[in-house]
């Protein structure tokens, strides 16, 4: 399976525990809840992806959604706006 | 109409912008922030907006509410960045013929954008802790 | 607080006076001069308003609506004399810690204000005719 | 059944219909609503007691309330606020 390219924006209790805003990485993962495990594996993250929500080129998706090549990836820690 | 803004929001000219001959009854809701939140004494708030996917939930939030409810028009406004005990956070006006609709639809929209706006909310207590509202057991589990 | 007022309803200046630490929620209801009423086209309207009983019953329905609802403050204001189309006829503003309470003691308020008041509402039309709302009898009997 | 001053405020169609705001009446109505017949009977109103409410002294009565010299007298109207 080819490389893909992903950018990956983090915020709140994300961005802090990963360090930046933003990055891109190189994954061979097929859908999202791969690429986040492959991301908890490297930078330990403990929130499991029920704690979460996932958007994909800003859209609300679910956590199979595929991956395509430059697909931006978003993370979404429980909020609370208001 | 929705905006993320940085700046503070202004209520009349928010107000303003519903003005409608055919208006009767104009209900509005603001989120203040507050001194105190779950037995902590807060000091100040930081928000922190994932915009593109605000913008188009709440442009949603607001055509569902004009689908729902027989109102003329609604205004979301919501803060990011840096807020003080008693600052505006969100800001939410509805104009109807009639009130019953102004009500509940605002009430509809300040529900809705509290459980699905991607908005973030970082509280500074006046012991110098801080903490991600709703997320405590986020830390919890990247201290452990 | 409740206040009959001549002169033009300043929310800014009444949000002011309703400022909490504790609150985190704030609700407004604003009533508007529409341009029309049960399908005639309105031009203007004159409010008339008995000051002495006004004050009594808004008092009475500020303190239950303090009973029955956990909010902080509550501050209702009145208009009295000629109003354009677009005016703020009446404002409510109703603070609480939380949300809910807010908009129901906003909602109470302003459907009791409109039944126990003792004001009234002449509408004067776009085609010179007058007449008092919700008053079409007498008016027929004093002219039968 | 001695006469006794009652002070009578006006507001909004029945200040129209009787053309003034306030007036003093001199009246030996024991209650209110004989009061507002004597005043029906006089002035033409056609306004019935079931369309109107009643205060004396700045407050809410019933219709048989006793009247007492230099009691304030207000008939009022179907309100319209808001």
């Amino acid at each position: 399976m080819p490389a893909k390219t992903i950018k990956i924006q983090y915020f709140a209790v994300l961005r802090e525990l990963r360090g930046c805003s933003e990055e891109s990485v190189q994954t061979v993962a097929s859908t999202a809840v791969e690429l986040y495990r492959e991301l908890q594996a490297e930078h330990g993250f403990q929130l499991d992806p029920d704690a979460l929500r996932l958007a994909v080129n800003d859209e609300l998706r679910d956590w199979d959604t595929p991956l395509n090549d430059n697909d931006s990836v978003v993370f979404i820690p429980p909020i609370a706006g208001g | 109409m929705f905006e993320l803004s940085d700046k503070p929001i202004d209520p009349g000219k928010l107000t303003r912008r519903l003005a409608d001959p055919r208006g009767g009854g104009f209900v509005t809701f603001e989120g203040w922030v507050r001194n105190h939140n779950e037995g902590r004494d807060v000091c100040s708030l930081e928000y922190e907006a994932y915009p593109a996917l605000c913008d188009s939930e709440a442009a949603m939030i607001l055509a569902e509410a004009k689908e729902k409810f027989d109102i003329i028009g609604a205004v979301c406004v919501h803060r990011a960045g840096s807020l003080a005990i008693g600052d505006i956070a969100v800001w939410i006006g509805v104009s109807g013929v009639h009130r019953g609709p102004a009500f509940a639809a605002c009430q509809f929209i300040i529900d809705e954008i509290k459980v699905r706006l991607p908005i973030w909310k970082k509280e500074i207590y006046t012991d110098g802790d801080s903490g991600w509202v709703n997320c405590a057991h986020c830390v919890v589990h990247a201290h452990g």
